[in-house]
């Protein structure tokens, strides 16, 4: 099996994707001549031409929803955003017309479309490009909401996302793309709504999507040596929420960790951690812990920016505390 | 900015029958839902289109079946001009499931997929994008259609107007954006709202063909779009149509209105468009005074009917409730 | 002391306001010669002039950054939205620019703005008019996010967020506006992020804010026959939290509702289970309940308008719920 | 669309020396951010003035200090023309304490209250309304001043583009926009954005003035803003600038610049503003080759100043993490 990046495995899935279904095109801005921002069209301009790989002027609301209508219209767009920062200028076309077409129709017109590109925090790009959007977009029904932590699953959660024929926010993470990792040539999905255990444990339950995944992993093998067993769960889906692999997990661990990279206020861990209350309450040995950022904008200063995003430190800290061995 | 040499009159007996039906079949359905709503039968908002009827029947007898339409909230007569019975809009209005949306959209959103009617929507300026969607979708398909994008005059100052006239003339999309521009965005004048409200003129900015047309006159509208249409189906590049017209009543029902005079209001009666298609025809001999009254009878029972058919339909049950918010279903 | 609408005692803080501080004006659709969509601004044109009551077209995204740059150079503006579901065209000005600038500017600008109107579902409106934003804004460190529930609060709030130094979020509730009650002529203000106990009750602890609260409050009396004494807390600002407030009343009933009007996923009652939880877990006798919108976009329906939003039987059984009575 | 004739060398070469000398500035901070970059003292994106520093000097010497100026992410130069000490400047790419925002903006937000600088912003377009707000400003307090308005041709095609436009021509307020067109949009040639690329035309759509200035040089820029910048201070109407110029480097120094020949960036840097005004200076007396050399080595080493400032200056305080998060203290 081919070890790529994850950039490479993005980009497997949309070419195959587009050579299985015409109807199937991508545009954004510098997607086609410049082969994407962070190169992960590469090629497609050459390969299907500039009628299904298109450069956009910057006027995201504009393309949105010109792939709205084409959506409504029987085409399967595939937007990129060059990071979802500036899916806020589009939020209207996003929120009042892909979530809700299907539905305020009586179900006449579907929106099979999906919105990609980096979310959270680049490197040191300060307040105004580092957004993380999951709960935002999650919280709108009509929508479903993947963020995938490395090249297989990303691979074939944008296979699935491609061929749902609902909106699909699919949030990438730009500190990931360079991240390599054996990726199958074949075709495969991994259906919405399906979660993961990327490290089986036994004491305590760390739920953690996208880039935060890999901080999670040196957590818990850091956390080895302080004979603390934790299993690694990777919802994949953020909405809908494959609740039944948590609760497994969680009966198992009776201890809970969520570590999500974005704002802790209402973040897509409040809805995590409510539901396991929700369900698992008497299983539960003491208070979930959630590792986020700290309550600022992000700031560029290297130390700032450090101190503000959830680290390995912080990660290992709460299951310490989770497990009371502190 | 170009003109189009008006020719009034091209249109056939028949065709003019047809056009005036229409016209009048709106009419009497935007009375009857007021009415509806006087009787509670109707909530939420109720915007109508009685006075713009000669611009949804003047532009779109030139929609072929594989053309689209999109506009606003304002979307009952362009749902009945495209061939919807007015007892799915009525039922829809009532919030019933024999409603063109199920009941689940209301006035505000009318659709229609067999009329490719993109619907009504809601926020002002948030249906361009999908007119201009439609329109790429049928260059990516070769169907030679057009788009029929409609929105009022509101809408000029919003950004999606301008994103979407840029993407439209930079990819030569076949798109006829149409404003109709009825003078006021609820109680603002739209020289209040728009600067330089000479709306056509703005097609330059986008290096595209921009048309002035009165929207109050049947006959100039048919004829004028009669060519536009063929122009932008030919060339596939956008134009901005400005259609001057007027709403009699409030923006919605709840309107008070006193931002404009009675004097005013009258004014625009007298030019009535429906009026002016039937008084016309009865000048040409295409129609007499009974005709009319027939006609008129036509309409009203027509409209009755759907209306006994809105009350008759019953609610949505309520599993319909989380249906229709996805079309697959995932997860557990 | 004068029993008035809701609209009026917003009304009278505006008027308090722009008398008060002359860099205080007000710029929205329809606010000054229509006198607000829903009279909100009601003969503030005839007293201030158009130089202060200030009719913008159509252009959310537009007037807001206006506001934004005119409150760096020192003015205070309250913009008015018609309804909150049109913040969405001006997401990107309310989040990028007004919420980071002070941080991002290493505090050289400050934003002193409100952002107020109606908020959620007004009725019969349908998906794309019936948005409850508080979670989606409450997000974002730089802002704070209020939201009355009568006349009373309404007047004092909307004084404090004026004079805030800082982006405020007011949402309000059409269906709100015409409600009546005492409210004093004289100045008052009611601080951000101070709650209120609407109504002192000893079993469960029903946390409301906005229209819920007339529910909570229709909820607390049916469940006072069935001898299940409600004390329901209104927090007023949803961000930031009167956690102590609630803490005292959840440590006395051990017990707790979170009635929403908006959407379930990452909605406001998350972020609020997750801080009870997690601050007063063993106080707690069991799970939180959270009763919210059901998870689809809004329906026209009467019926299933109603069977959406969140209702006075609903809230009683989820009182009952939690204190073991069902 | 008018024009205004051009005045050159009514400059004293004072002032001359002056402009030069701040270009000069811009050019050598840049060139020390790019070898910083390099270094990795800098980090996130940093994008470059070099270039259009003609732009920067020309348009703001006629700024007063009640005017205000707002740009894009690629802010260095007008901060630095607006008398902002390269110290705080490159403090701030290092993500020092000691820079302009205190190390929290980096590169792309750059601020200074002093000279009314409201920014460099990151989003494309979003800063339009923050300069039409300041604008706005001064009418309401009647200071007679004027808001600088920076923008790229990229975000031309943004919905805020034409929402700010249209408010500024409405309302009357004393905006200049300058659209420093450099005729890419990252990789994207404005042809291939902008459906009507005569910029200033689109003034036409709002009624105000457009005007069109080659933005390499210096000596038209000063004088045809001189003019410009005292008609819409006196009448308060904005007006549109269309500035022809180009950026030598990539779009940020991550940028490989693939999409652009080798012969167009020369033939740029053969119009280079900072030779042209040196030249133009030394045949007619004003400056010596020696004295330009002078020049180089005192703007070489103010910035080598900064630099070393920058290098010596500490981090913020982990105390400043939840600072100037919120002005006020509220809750608990
Ligand atoms: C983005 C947005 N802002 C505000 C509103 C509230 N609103 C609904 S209709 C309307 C006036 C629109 O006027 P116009 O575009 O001229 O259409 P008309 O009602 O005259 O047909 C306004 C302000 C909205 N629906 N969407
Ligand atoms: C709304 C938004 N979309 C996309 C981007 C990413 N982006 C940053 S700069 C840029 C190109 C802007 O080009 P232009 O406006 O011409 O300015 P220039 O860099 O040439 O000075 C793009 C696409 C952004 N920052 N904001
Ligand atoms: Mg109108
Ligand atoms: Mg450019």
């Amino acid at each position: 099996m081919a070890v790529i990046e994850m950039r490479e495995a993005l980009n497997q899935a949309l070419r195959d994707e587009m050579k299985r279904d015409e109807k199937v095109f991508i545009l954004g801005e510098e997607v086609a001549e410049y082969n994407g921002a962070y190169k992960v069209t590469k090629g497609l301009l050459d390969t299907f031409g500039p009628k299904r790989v298109i450069d956009t002027p910057i006027s995201e609301a504009g393309f949105s929803g010109l792939a709205i209508g084409a959506a409504m219209m029987g085409l399967r767009p595939v937007v990129e955003f060059m990071s979802f920062n500036f899916s806020l200028v589009a939020m209207d076309q996003i929120v009042s017309n892909a979530c809700k077409m299907y539905y305020m129709s009586g179900g006449l017109y579907n929106v099979p479309i999906v919105f990609r590109g980096p979310n959270g925090a680049g490197p040191r790009v300060s307040s105004q490009h580092s957004h993380n959007m999951e709960s935002i977009f999650a919280q709108f029904p009509g929508m479903h909401v993947m963020s995938p932590s490395g090249g297989y699953d990303a691979k074939g959660m944008l296979k699935a996302a491609i061929r749902c024929n609902d909106p699909v926010i699919f949030l990438e993470n730009e500190l990931n793309y360079s991240q390599k990792e054996e990726v199958p040539d074949e075709d495969y999905v991994i259906p919405i709504g399906k979660g993961d255990i990327k490290r089986p444990g036994s004491d305590v339950t760390i739920i953690a999507w996208s880039r935060m995944l890999g901080l999670a992993r040196k957590a818990a093998d850091e956390l080895s040596h302080n004979e603390i067993d934790a299993e690694i769960i990777d919802p994949r889906t953020l909405k809908p929420l494959d609740m039944a692999l948590i609760a497994e997990s969680v009966k198992k661990t009776n201890r809970v960790v969520i570590v999500e990279e974005g704002h802790f206020y209402a973040g897509a861990g409040a809805q995590i951690a409510y539901d396991i209350y929700s369900n698992l309450f008497d299983y539960l040995d003491g208070p979930i812990v959630r590792v986020t950022q700290s309550e600022n904008p992000m700031p560029y200063a290297a130390n700032l920016e450090a101190a503000t995003l959830p680290s390995v430190a912080k990660i290992v800290k709460a299951a310490e505390q989770v497990c009371y061995r502190v | 900015m170009e003109g189009v040499k008006k020719k009034s009159h091209l249109l056939s007996k028949e065709k003019l029958l047809v056009a005036l039906e229409k016209m009048m079949l709106i009419r009497a359905f935007e009375e009857a839902s007021i009415k509806a709503n006087q009787q509670r039968k109707i909530a939420g908002f109720l915007h109508t289109y009685i006075g713009q009827e000669a611009i949804a029947v003047g532009v779109l007898d030139h929609k072929l079946p594989q053309d689209s339409a999109v506009t606003t909230y304002r979307c009952h007569g362009i749902g009945l001009t495209l061939g919807m019975r007015p007892h799915e809009g009525m039922a829809e209005l009532f919030g019933k499931v024999t409603g063109c949306a199920r009941g689940k959209g209301g006035s505000m959103h009318f659709f229609s997929k067999e009329h490719n009617f993109l619907g009504g929507h809601g926020i002002v300026g948030g249906q361009f994008g999908i007119g201009i969607g439609a329109a790429f979708k049928s260059n990516y398909e070769e169907d030679n259609a057009v788009s029929f994008t409609f929105f009022g005059d509101g809408a000029v100052p919003q950004g999606t107007f301008h994103e979407t006239m840029n993407l439209a003339a930079l990819w030569d999309l076949p798109v006829v954006f149409i404003c109709e521009d009825n003078q006021y965005g609820m109680g603002t004048a739209n020289t209040r709202a728009i600067a330089n409200t000479d709306i056509a003129s703005k097609a330059d900015a986008y290096g595209i063909k921009g048309y002035t047309i009165n929207g109050m006159d049947f006959f100039e509208v048919h004829s004028k779009m009669k060519d536009i249409v063929a122009e932008v189906r030919a060339t596939r590049r956008p134009v901005l149509i400005h259609m001057k017209t007027y709403r009699y009543f409030g923006h919605s029902v709840s309107d008070a209105g006193l931002y404009r005079s009675k004097e005013e209001v009258e004014a625009y009666r007298q030019k009535d468009p429906i009026v002016h298609v039937s008084q016309e025809m009865i000048e040409n001999k295409m129609l007499t005074e009974e005709g009319l009254k027939e006609l008129q009878k036509k309409v009203k029972a027509y409209v009755q009917e759907a209306v006994e058919f809105a009350d008759d339909s019953p609610e949505p049950p309520l599993e319909e409730l989380t249906q229709h918010v996805y079309f697959d279903e995932v997860g557990e």
